[in-house]
């Protein structure tokens, strides 16, 4: 059963000094799963994305891609895991396109983005410095690099900020297909009806 | 890897707190007796050295405060490992206790070594001893560690990345022992003192070594007071500290 | 009595190095008992707050 | 392998279209020799005896200096977490990273040391040597100040401490490295300082990058 490409949680829990955030916290996505996070600023929503994807540490509790901790992940399976923070981990003084490439080497994967970047309406700015972009291109470039990754699980925090309306129907627009054709993905989010779906999990943490 | 069953008992904070609660009373006035019995051989009846007169009476604290100053360090970096490895609350807490005493026992050594110098050398500050250099180094280590600690608000990321430090300090404790070693070497050529002073004569060596036992006991009684401290710090409010804390203990 | 406390000159140095390793010494027991003691105290103001509030969040399933 | 190139190549052109930021630690380090000379008595005997120290403290000093840029540009901008959640093995990202560090700050410093040392007339012959000894032990001196980022990436005034974490692990360099020189100036062997310089090397690329991976890996929870 643990091989099926399962994300799980169990009885997680986080303190921070004498202040709990959340405890006791389960869940499991199969494929074709979409979660959606939701919770008042400081409730822990970051805390917990950020757990799932392996970089940060719970006080108590586990979680689990395809049966191995997220933290000793390596190789491939690290690399079917993406997560969006806050910042697009883009280097300012890079342009678009040689941050695209960056990442591209990095998670060694050939670099067919000049169709996502047409797709994104990035096509003029993509020999720009990232400093000079405006946010919501930023926040474009990322989803650029969310889909060069072609990870299985999508770790989203908070994607739409910054987003016009267009950028945002692309987004859940991609999310959707995404889930469909067997992905998984968590959003951390204020407004859950935008991706809402059928089946969809609901985890409030207020 | 599966560890023994006492391993894991020595990793739950109740037992280990109450473990503590036994032993110290016997390290405490054992530690104190000593010392005092240590103490009194080593300046009233213990005979002056030939060549340094009275002043060689404080090679019955020096070394020891330096042994301890360097016991404090390896315990502190073995058990901040331990806990960096295996995720131990209670080994991050040990090496949290060891830190103060270790820099507090560092910089004993450096001042009882300077006033030793004064009269053996001429000076309080003597650069040809390495000893006093790598005392220095050593407590620059220590405030390192400190300073790092408290850097951060949130204790598990202290553990951790302090735990860090302490490992990467403790590899580089001989690398730093030799070099200056080596440094002392070159310039003042083969110092006329043997490093530990003349040999030592017989009725010198007791209180020697009643001192060293006693600064040891003494050293573990302070290590599990502020475990104890720790300890109750970190478990906030689990159900045993309810009790231990219900039933008024002093 | 008073040339045990000169030590032939060496009184000085003997002397302060002995008086600041107690010095050490007894810093560090104090340091030790206050911190073992200021720790049970939180323990008890804690203890005497009630049990913190179950924090688990709920997980349902969209219809 | 390429992740060792990418991350390098990229810090490097970073680096480079930061250029203003890269003189920092090179006007630090003449300032710092500069200003000897005007402490001390310009006697060249005298000068020559300090001049050698001097020119070793102000490299480590100023090597602090360009400290900051290593990591924590990169965990502000978020891509320092993108790196640890790569496929790729942190300890290559961050061999890569202190090796661009190094190619940076050092190497331009290493250059400029010999054109000081005219500052405290050390004569040209021991040049060679001076400059061998700065080569062998810039790796060791970036390893140190890479741990020295790495564990205070998450905080905000991390950078007053690190002197204090860094420098008395530099402690040994100094010493190798103004023997090295000394010997060279009074025209002797210099064999014995540069090979345990060299094995201090040895020592630090190897396992450095493991504490500073995992420095970094705890900095970012």
């Amino acid at each position: 059963m643990t091989d099926r490409a399962l994300l799980s949680g169990r009885d997680l829990a986080v303190w921070r000094g004498e202040r709990c955030l959340f405890e006791e916290l389960h869940f499991e996505l199969g494929p074709a799963q979409l979660a959606l996070l939701v919770g008042a600023n400081g409730s822990g929503k970051t805390t917990l994305l950020r757990i799932v994807a392996g970089l940060g540490v719970p006080t108590a509790g586990s979680v689990t891609w395809k049966g191995a901790s997220v933290t000793e992940l390596t190789g491939e399976d690290r690399a079917e895991i993406a997560y969006r923070g806050h910042v697009e981990a883009l280097k300012r003084e890079l342009t678009v396109v040689e941050n695209l490439e960056f990442h591209a080497a990095i998670w060694s994967r050939e670099q067919a983005f000049e169709q996502v970047l047409e797709e994104l309406k990035l096509e003029q700015v993509a020999h720009m410095r990232a400093r000079y972009l405006s946010a919501g291109q930023r926040r474009r470039v990322a989803l650029a690099m969310l889909m060069l990754q072609g990870a299985k699980v999508w770790l989203l925090d908070e994607p739409t900020t910054n987003l016009d309306s267009e950028g945002r129907a692309l987004l859940v627009e991609w999310t959707r297909r995404h889930v469909a054709v067997g992905g998984i993905a968590v959003i951390a989010t204020h407004q859950p009806d935008e991706f809402a779906m059928r089946g969809a999990l609901m985890i409030d943490l207020s | 890897m599966k560890l023994p069953r006492w391993f894991h008992q020595l990793g739950s904070p109740p037992y280990v707190y109450r473990l503590a609660d036994r032993l110290c009373p016997w390290l405490g006035w054992l530690g104190v007796s000593l010392l005092v019995v240590g103490a009194y051989w080593g300046l009233v009846i213990a005979p002056p050295d030939y060549q340094q007169g009275e002043s060689y009476r404080i090679i019955y604290i020096h070394p020891q405060t330096a042994y301890i100053g360097m016991m404090s360090y390896v315990v502190m970096a073995i058990a901040a490992g331990i806990g960096y490895v295996w995720r131990l609350k209670l080994a991050h807490a040990v090496a949290v206790s060891a830190a103060p005493i270790g820099a507090w026992f560092t910089f004993c050594a450096l001042f009882t070594g300077a006033v030793w110098g004064r009269p053996t050398w001429g000076t309080y500050w003597q650069w040809g001893d390495p000893r006093i250099m790598f005392e220095a180094l050593l407590l620059f280590l220590f405030l390192g560690y400190l300073a790092l600690r408290g850097a951060f608000d949130e204790r598990d990321k202290a553990d951790r990345v302090t735990a860090i430090l302490a490992v990467v300090g403790v590899v580089n404790i001989p690398i730093v022992h030799y070099s200056v070693e080596w440094w002392n070497s070159i310039h003042q050529g083969p110092t006329i003192l043997r490093a530990g002073g003349p040999a030592m004569t017989n009725d010198m060596l007791a209180p020697f070594l009643i001192m060293v036992a006693a600064f040891t006991l003494t050293f573990y009684w302070l290590l599990l007071r502020r475990l104890q401290g720790e300890i109750v710090e970190r478990e906030g409010d689990a159900r045993w500290i309810r009790e231990l804390v219900g039933a008024g203990t002093p | 009595m008073t040339e045990f406390f000169l030590m032939d000159g060496h009184g000085a140095y003997v002397w302060s190095a002995y008086g600041i390793t107690l010095a050490v010494l007894i810093l560090n027991v104090r340091l030790a008992r206050a911190k073992h003691r200021s720790a049970l105290q939180r323990a008890r103001e804690l203890a005497a707050q009630a049990e913190a509030p179950r924090k688990q969040p709920t997980v349902r399933r969209l219809q | 392998m390429n992740v060792f190139r990418a991350v390098l190549l990229r810090d490097l052109r970073v680096a480079f279209r930061r250029w203003s930021e890269l003189a920092h630690p090179l006007i630090f380090f003449v300032i710092v020799v500069t200003l000897f000379p005007l402490a001390l008595s310009p006697t060249a005997a005298q000068l020559r005896e300090v001049g050698v120290g001097v020119l070793w403290v102000a490299t480590l000093l100023s090597s602090l200096l360009a400290l900051d840029g290593l990591f924590r540009g990169d965990a502000d901008d978020g891509s320092l977490e993108q790196l640890l959640l790569s496929p790729a093995p942190m300890t290559i990202t961050v061999l890569a990273k202190v090796t661009a560090h190094a190619l940076v700050t050092l190497v331009p410093l290493i250059c400029l040391v010999p054109l000081s040392a005219y500052t405290f007339n050390i004569p040209v012959a021991a040049l060679p040597t001076l400059a061998a000894a700065l080569l062998l032990a810039a790796p060791t001196l970036s390893v140190l100040v890479a741990l020295g980022a790495a564990l205070t990436v998450s905080l905000r005034r991390g950078g007053s401490i690190v002197g204090l974490l860094v420098l008395p692990l530099t402690a040994p360099l100094l010493i190798f490295g103004t023997r090295a020189t000394d010997l060279s100036v009074n025209g002797e062997p210099t064999a014995a300082p540069l090979l345990l310089l060299g094995a201090l090397a040895a020592l630090a690329v190897s396992l450095g990058p493991l504490a500073i991976a995992a420095a970094v890996k705890v900095g970012l929870e």
